[in-house]
């Protein structure tokens, strides 16, 4: 059985990386927001929010297998 | 007290149009529009802006702030509605209703909502210019 | 920056209608409209509310507030129709639109320009139930 | 020739005082807003605005003769 994590890139983190949505595989010992993203080598998390299957949740949150976890930079609507 | 009507439009819409739709008769109605500028933050003539959402979390995310600042203000019906796409200058980007039976209300509830949306809802805006497209770091100041 | 159009009513007038007619495409409008509540200040049903105003006085009062206001806040064009005569619970008595370059412009000029509407043009509204009229001594809070 | 002054009422003063207009002899001796409204015992001036000549004015600015003078009760409109 594939144990992965998606995760998603939205506008100018998508445009930087060159993509916007990969499986990677879910290894127990990267186990937060934080760790995929420093995996990703795209920069400081500063002012990027994270979410977590759709709610907004701190970087530091724990991951379980099958989670989406999305990288948002700095909100610029309205 | 009532409903909150948010939605993410990939269409223009007519503001007028929607509010008539929309109606209520409540004593106080604040209504703000935002439209898109015919120049881009740094003063060149603006193509289009183009604004992407994150479907799904935006939507929930919007429904919960307005109704937060509906209980924390007494305010009636809220009607929040905001363009994803490609937008052409003075094209409506955004519309936030706010009824209530007094004006303050009405009037802070609204202005409280604005700043919630430009901040807390995954949206992100990009501005076209001579064929390139820039996507902005930061909201404009109020 | 542009014009302030000021209009007394007679006759109801269609907010969404006005708005539409009245155009422009700043990037920020905020606009307010007030309406008659369907009861009295003392709960019971109201029948109607009559508005009366001095005629040529109230014109100039509020084309001067607004004027000063649009400088002081740097507003672009604003809208004030005001209804007189008699009003059923739930139809429009006053609106008040302001654009603007900025949203914090735009909505902080409305919100002074209604209270200076309120208080400082002259406009008296007296309340009709059972056949008895009752003039108001007093605005309702903010 | 007839000097005088017209004065208006409006909204719950000119139902108080059971008219709208009229006009007033011009007498020099009376000779401000104040002065009128006294003789027209209407009760205190207090929370009533003066306009002479459709400009809203003190009530202790002098009149002049044929001047239109207005009293208004406090403002209820918006």
């Amino acid at each position: 059985m594939d144990v992965v994590l998606k995760v998603l890139l939205f506008a100018s983190l998508r445009e930087r990386a060159g993509w916007a949505e990969r499986s990677l595989p879910f290894t127990p010992g990267v186990s937060t927001a934080r760790e995929v993203w420093n995996q990703l080598d795209l920069g400081p998390l500063e002012g990027i929010s994270v979410a977590v299957n759709q709610e907004l949740v701190g970087a530091n949150q724990p991951l379980q297998a099958g989670d989406e976890l999305a990288f948002l930079p700095p909100f610029t609507g309205g | 007290m009532t409903g909150c009507r948010v939605e993410v439009c990939p269409d223009p819409f007519d503001p007028w149009q929607q509010l008539a739709l929309w109606g209520g008769d409540e004593a106080a109605a604040a209504i703000f529009i935002g439209r898109v500028r015919p120049t881009t933050t740094d003063g060149r003539p603006l193509e289009a802006l183009e604004l992407e959402h994150f479907p799904g979390l935006c939507e929930r995310q919007i429904t919960a702030m307005a109704q937060r600042l509906q209980q924390e203000h007494r305010a009636g019906p809220i009607l929040v509605l905001h363009r994803v796409g490609r937008l052409a200058p003075g094209e409506p980007i955004v519309l936030v209703a706010v009824q209530a039976d007094r004006r303050g209300a009405a009037q802070r509830c609204s202005a409280a909502l604005l700043e919630q949306l430009k901040h807390q809802a995954p949206f992100w805006k990009r501005e076209w210019c001579a064929g390139q497209g820039t996507w902005l770091v930061a909201n404009t100041p109020l």
